[in-house]
């Protein structure tokens, strides 16, 4: 089964990445993109009986371990 | 006194910290690997810089799970002095014995330069051998020492005097252009509540030879020499 | 099956492939097929450069390992021994700048690690096109922050190398990664299999389908099909390789081994294949027990990938569990995949069943050797004829006024300041960095003795391209010049042949010509070749690099705390110049700059004045006599000077040089006296009261030496024949030169 | 308009730091993960009239700058 985990920064932290990326696609002559923010994604490959479980693991994953609760949330989908 | 150097795998300053205790301070001086369980006696313990675990997903994130940080844990919670160089300072902060986290640096670039950094309080075991205000001209090396907290926990930090190191210029004045990763506040070393254990981003280890270009960094060790010769020192009065 | 197809597909030629069959004595299948395109490789078997590099000097007293091992070594005293080696990742860096130059660091440290020393510093020399080209500022970003990103991670300071810009590498950057470590010189092992009967192990990352063809691709040509090569794209894992490093150090110590061997280039075939033959041995190994991380790879696949961070190493009798156990410390799992045979043979089973099986000889010493044919190039008859008169008259253009020339000159990419460069480098851990880079040379202090090394990696393609055997000769005494401008004594050097298609009669020639100038200039100036590197096929689209040899020279400092740096130290000390200026415009950076203007030829070298000249620079930094001391090259006597002032916080400088007489017009005379590159000069600053001292030693040592000014002042102030031709604040010009390379990437993704 | 884009290392790509996540999470003893693979993500902000045009222009943004295509392969979602 695989669950994916999409860690983005909290809103309230600065994301000097996304900036980068911002800046860098308006000097490119970009500047339909208003906004850019960078997160992470993870895929993982898990052996559970059904997606609640899944989702279960997955997110007690996310919380120890993928995402730091300090500046990072996540959202996680399961197929 | 003993110094224990916790090495996990991927640090790479462990060999710079045990030669600044054991060859240029004449300290006993220890490496404790990160599967070990007890601190082989040590009196102060530092984290060294580095990319424990390739700093993989995040700085410091996998290394507070090594079973060498229940010990270190239990070593802060009863006082005793721990210092988080670079790495170390990630590892402090992923493993909730310092407050706040890191970000990439706002340049994107990993920097390697003498910065210079001002001293905000030396009632902890690794600044008392300096005086506030002095500007101390150290190097950094790290790509993600852009600290952040969130604004609350900011307040208490400022409000607490847990900053314990600022990037300034040379004149020990706070100006952007003198910040070298986009940290908040410009903080480059912050302590706990307790103010026993500190995190700094600049390498005090590489700054204290003339040969190496400068001695500004032997004042953090001398400190906790001092420290841990008068422990009164280590628990530090006036923390609230 | 293998038909003329597959045959190109593995860059064989058809009289190749007839001397496999020849040699087998049947068809081989697609695995042989395979192990033979990547043994027979120009990367794998330097079958074009071979009888060349035969002619290299490669001995003497402090040499310990020459040529022929993962590394040379060198005798440094008090027991221990520098290793060292240089590499390119030309081609992989181009087609993924940050993979491609982060894999070309972790193969360089292996090749060190391998031999028993712990790797202490990098070095890296790149070329790319003009950074005004699109594209350029995007590849530089990529292969720096590759270099940065594994040699930063591992803990491995790098603490110099070169930056050069120029349109002729626009095409075919050039990655050249320089590594030296230190070990008992004792303790140096080596790449053999050895013992009938041995084990055989793996150890490392698992192993993919990355990389395959690697070793051919970097033995052919670019054109628009390149791309569909893109799959042999290999990841570097600087965690590993730090894992292995320390796991492997350890495990040296035990004497538990009897040889070990990174798999770089051509991987398992290649690491087997020498470990072989270097111990008069055979290899047989079983591709099913080697650690997989792909499904359903083939034998083919397992036996030609070029999956980074991985070891092959025989261990002794006995010891196996001991070695087992030591990897396992570290997370590592050594796995037996095979054993070591009596019967010479390279032998490959998959699950018992043979699926390879070829003499090591016919993969080595059989490996095809060629006279390639050697024609002088019709362009240098045109582009060595330099009418310095013609750059005023012609157009009646008067010449730039030397001020803006010089700014022109610092503020151009190749000469100006490489901070943004090195500062995305960690060049102090380790805490044995006493030359910073931007310093001249780098040089790190070995703990525990006195002692220090310095190290340099020095090349000029366009003197080069305008005379290979000259340029190649200017290449090794500016790289030893350096370092002895440090105050160590060279002892040794390492190449990197950075050159195009030698099937072309033109390139080979370019190619015997700078080697018999390597050799030459390392004869006279005692450095001998302990190793190095061949990259050939460096063309896009048919057309060539300049022919870049790139030389590092390690020297050895006796007291650590005597190194010298290139910067001026105080106000009202002395300015000597060692050597004399003849106004040597050919090949300049001023022609390159001012005048867009690439030829003449290159500045002549004496090599016993350049090597009486380096004995003298380390006798004076010996007997302190010397504050700082800067070589000048690119750039001329002007360009030195300034660098001599930079980052002393604005000490300026008085100077007073004589002029010469190389052309008509008296501003192309005073252009030549500043800017020209004559060889064997190096700027020296002294404290007053020594100055008689040094010119004595000079006049001794038989080096010209004139005081030629003094420092103080805000101001570099320039007089040739007495009157005064630059006159630069140095804060304006130094702001100028350190910004020139960063102004290129603000506003650029990481 | 927000467009969220995944990038990812081409299945053939090594992904270190999907595998010592991976190694981390057994270690912790968290058996039912079997692999993970580690992408970056990124949300768009997009002053764009309708989906097809935000897709569009998330899609050049993605190949000039977002993903490495000779490594990596990207996916796209607009709402
Ligand atoms: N790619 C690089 N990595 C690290 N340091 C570099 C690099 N390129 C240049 N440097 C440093 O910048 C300084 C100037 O380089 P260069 O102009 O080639 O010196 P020189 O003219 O003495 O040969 C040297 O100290 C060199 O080590
Ligand atoms: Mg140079």
């Amino acid at each position: 089964m695989r669950a994916r985990v999409f860690v983005t920064l909290k809103p309230s932290v600065f994301d000097p990445q996304g900036k980068v990326i911002a800046d860098a696609l308006h000097s490119l002559g970009y500047d339909g993109v208003a906004d850019v923010r960078q997160g992470k994604y993870f895929e993982l490959e898990l052996s559970a009986a059904d997606a609640a479980t899944a989702r279960t693991l997955a997110a007690e994953v996310a919380d120890k371990v993928l995402a730091n609760p300090v500046i990072e949330s996540y959202r996680i989908e399961v197929d | 006194m003993k110094f224990g150097i916790v090495v996990f795998p991927g640090s790479n300053c462990d060999e710079d910290a045990l030669h600044a205790a054991r060859d240029l301070f004449g300290q006993e001086a220890d490496y404790l690997w990160h599967k070990d369980t007890d601190l082989k006696g040590a009196d102060v313990l530092i984290l060294p810089g580095g990319f424990a675990h390739g700093d993989y997903l995040r700085t410091g994130a996998m290394a507070r799970f090594s079973p060498i940080m229940a010990p270190v844990r239990a070593f802060a919670e009863r006082g005793g002095p721990v210092l988080g160089i670079c790495n170390g300072f990630q590892i402090l902060l992923e493993s909730g014995l310092l407050p706040g986290a890191m970000l990439r640096n706002r340049s994107l670039k990993y920097r390697c330069e003498h910065v210079h950094v001002r001293v905000e309080q030396n009632d902890t075991p690794f600044s008392s051998a300096a005086s506030v205000g002095q500007v101390l001209r150290i190097p950094i090396g790290h790509g993600e020492g852009n600290y952040f907290a969130p604004s609350d926990m900011l307040e208490r930090i400022e409000t607490n005097r847990q900053v314990i190191l600022r990037y300034t210029d040379a004149a020990g004045r706070l100006d952007d252009h003198s910040n070298p990763n986009g940290s908040v506040n410009a903080i480059a070393a912050i302590c706990n509540e307790q103010r026993n254990v500190v995190g700094m981003m600049p390498h005090p280890e590489r700054a204290c030879e003339a040969l190496l270009g400068g001695v500004d960094g032997r004042v953090i060790f001398e400190s906790i020499l001092r420290a841990v010769e008068r422990p009164a020192l280590q628990v530090a009065g006036r923390s609230r | 099956m293998i038909d003329a197809k597959v045959l190109e597909r593995h860059g064989l030629k058809a009289d190749e492939y007839e001397r496999i069959v020849a040699f087998m004595g049947r068809e081989p299948n697609l695995t042989e097929l395979g192990i033979f395109s990547v043994m027979w490789s120009e990367h794998c078997s330097y079958k074009s450069s071979r009888v060349h590099l035969k002619t290299l000097p490669t001995e003497g007293p402090q040499v310990l390992q020459g040529p022929g091992e993962n590394a040379g070594a060198v005798d440094v005293g008090e027991g221990l021994a520098a290793v060292f080696k240089i590499e390119s990742h030309n081609h992989p860096s181009f087609i993924e700048p940050y993979q491609g130059a982060a894999t070309g660091v972790g193969g360089i440290i292996r090749d060190i690690f391998t031999m028993g020393a712990r790797p202490i510093a990098l070095l890296n020399s790149l070329r790319f096109g003009s950074l005004d080209a699109p594209g350029t500022a995007r590849l530089v970003e990529g292969v720096v922050a590759g270099i940065a990103g594994y040699g930063n991670s591992i803990g491995i300071p790098t603490i110099g190398g070169e930056v050069v810009f120029e349109p002729s590498y626009a095409g075919n950057p050039l990655v050249n990664v320089f590594c030296l470590g230190i070990a008992k010189a004792s303790d140096i092992i080596k790449g053999v299999a050895s013992g009938v009967g041995n084990a055989v192990y793996y150890v490392g990352a698992k192993t993919g389908r990355d990389g395959i063809h690697g070793a051919t691709m970097a033995s052919a040509e670019f054109d628009e099909k390149s791309a569909e090569k893109r799959p042999a794209v290999q990841v570097g894992d600087p965690f590993m390789e730090k894992l292995l490093l320390e796991a492997c150090l350890e495990v040296m110590q035990t004497d538990a081994l009897i040889g070990i061997q990174d798999m770089g280039a051509a991987g398992l075939t290649c690491s087997t294949t020498e470990m072989g033959s270097r111990g008069g041995a055979g290899v047989e190994i079983d591709v099913s027990l080697v650690p997989q991380r792909e499904t359903g790879m083939t034998p083919y696949e397992i036996m030609l990938s070029e999956s980074q961070e991985r070891m092959l190493l025989v261990a002794k009798p006995g010891r196996e569990a001991e070695v087992e156990r030591i990897f396992e410390k570290w997370d590592l799992h050594a796995v037996k995949i095979g054993h070591v045979t009596s019967d010479g043979m390279l032998r490959v089973k998959e699950n018992g069943v043979v699926v390879a099986e070829i003499p090591n000889r016919a993969l080595t010493d059989e490996a095809p050797l060629y006279r390639r044919p050697m024609t002088e190039p019709g362009y240098l008859r045109d582009v060595t004829l330099l009418d310095l008169d013609a750059l005023s008259r012609d157009g009646q253009k008067a010449l730039p006024e030397q001020n803006a020339a010089l700014l022109a000159i610092l503020a151009s990419p190749t000469v100006a300041s490489k901070r943004w460069v090195y500062r995305q480098y960690d060049h102090m851990v380790r805490t044995n960095t006493i030359n910073l880079p931007g310093l001249g040379a780098g040089v790190v202090r070995i703990k525990g003795t006195d002692r220090a090394l310095a190290m340099s990696l020095d090349g000029n393609g366009r003197y080069c391209y305008l005379d290979p055997r000259r340029g190649a000769m200017l290449a090794v005494a500016e790289a030893a010049r350096n370092v002895a401008c440090s105050g160590a004594l060279p002892l040794a050097a390492t190449n990197c042949l950075n050159f195009g298609n030698p099937e072309r009669p033109a390139i080979m020639w370019q190619l015997a010509k700078a080697v018999e100038g390597i050799g030459e200039a390392c004869r006279a100036l005692n450095v001998p070749i302990t190793g190095g590197n061949v990259s050939l096929y460096n063309e896009t689209d048919g057309k060539a690099i300049y022919p870049t040899p790139t030389i590092g020279v390690v020297g050895l400092l006796e007291h650590a705390d005597r190194v010298v740096g290139r910067r001026f130290q105080e106000a009202g000390d002395v300015i000597i110049l060692l050597g004399e200026g003849r106004g040597e415009l050919g090949g300049s950076e001023y022609l390159n700059v001012v005048h867009g203007v690439v030829r003449g030829v290159p500045p002549a070298l004496n090599l016993d004045a350049e090597h009486s000249l380096q004995l003298l620079l380390v006798a004076l930094a010996t007997d302190q006599m010397m504050r700082s001391a800067h070589d000048c090259s690119d750039g001329g006597i002007a360009v030195t000077l300034a660098e001599c002032c930079f980052g002393t916080n604005g000490i300026g400088a008085e100077v007073s040089i004589a002029g010469v007489q190389v052309g008509r017009g008296p501003a192309v005379n005073v252009a030549a006296a500043l800017f020209g590159e004559s060889a064997s000069r190096v700027v020296v600053s002294a404290v007053p009261e020594d100055v008689t001292r040094v010119l004595e030693r000079a006049a001794a040592a038989g080096v010209p030496a004139a005081v030629i000014g003094q420092t103080g002042g805000s101001q570099l102030r320039i007089a040739v024949g007495g009157a005064i031709v630059i006159d630069q604040s140095v804060d304006d010009a130094e702001r100028l030169w350190s910004g020139a390379i960063e102004r290129y990437f603000v506003k650029r993704v990481a």
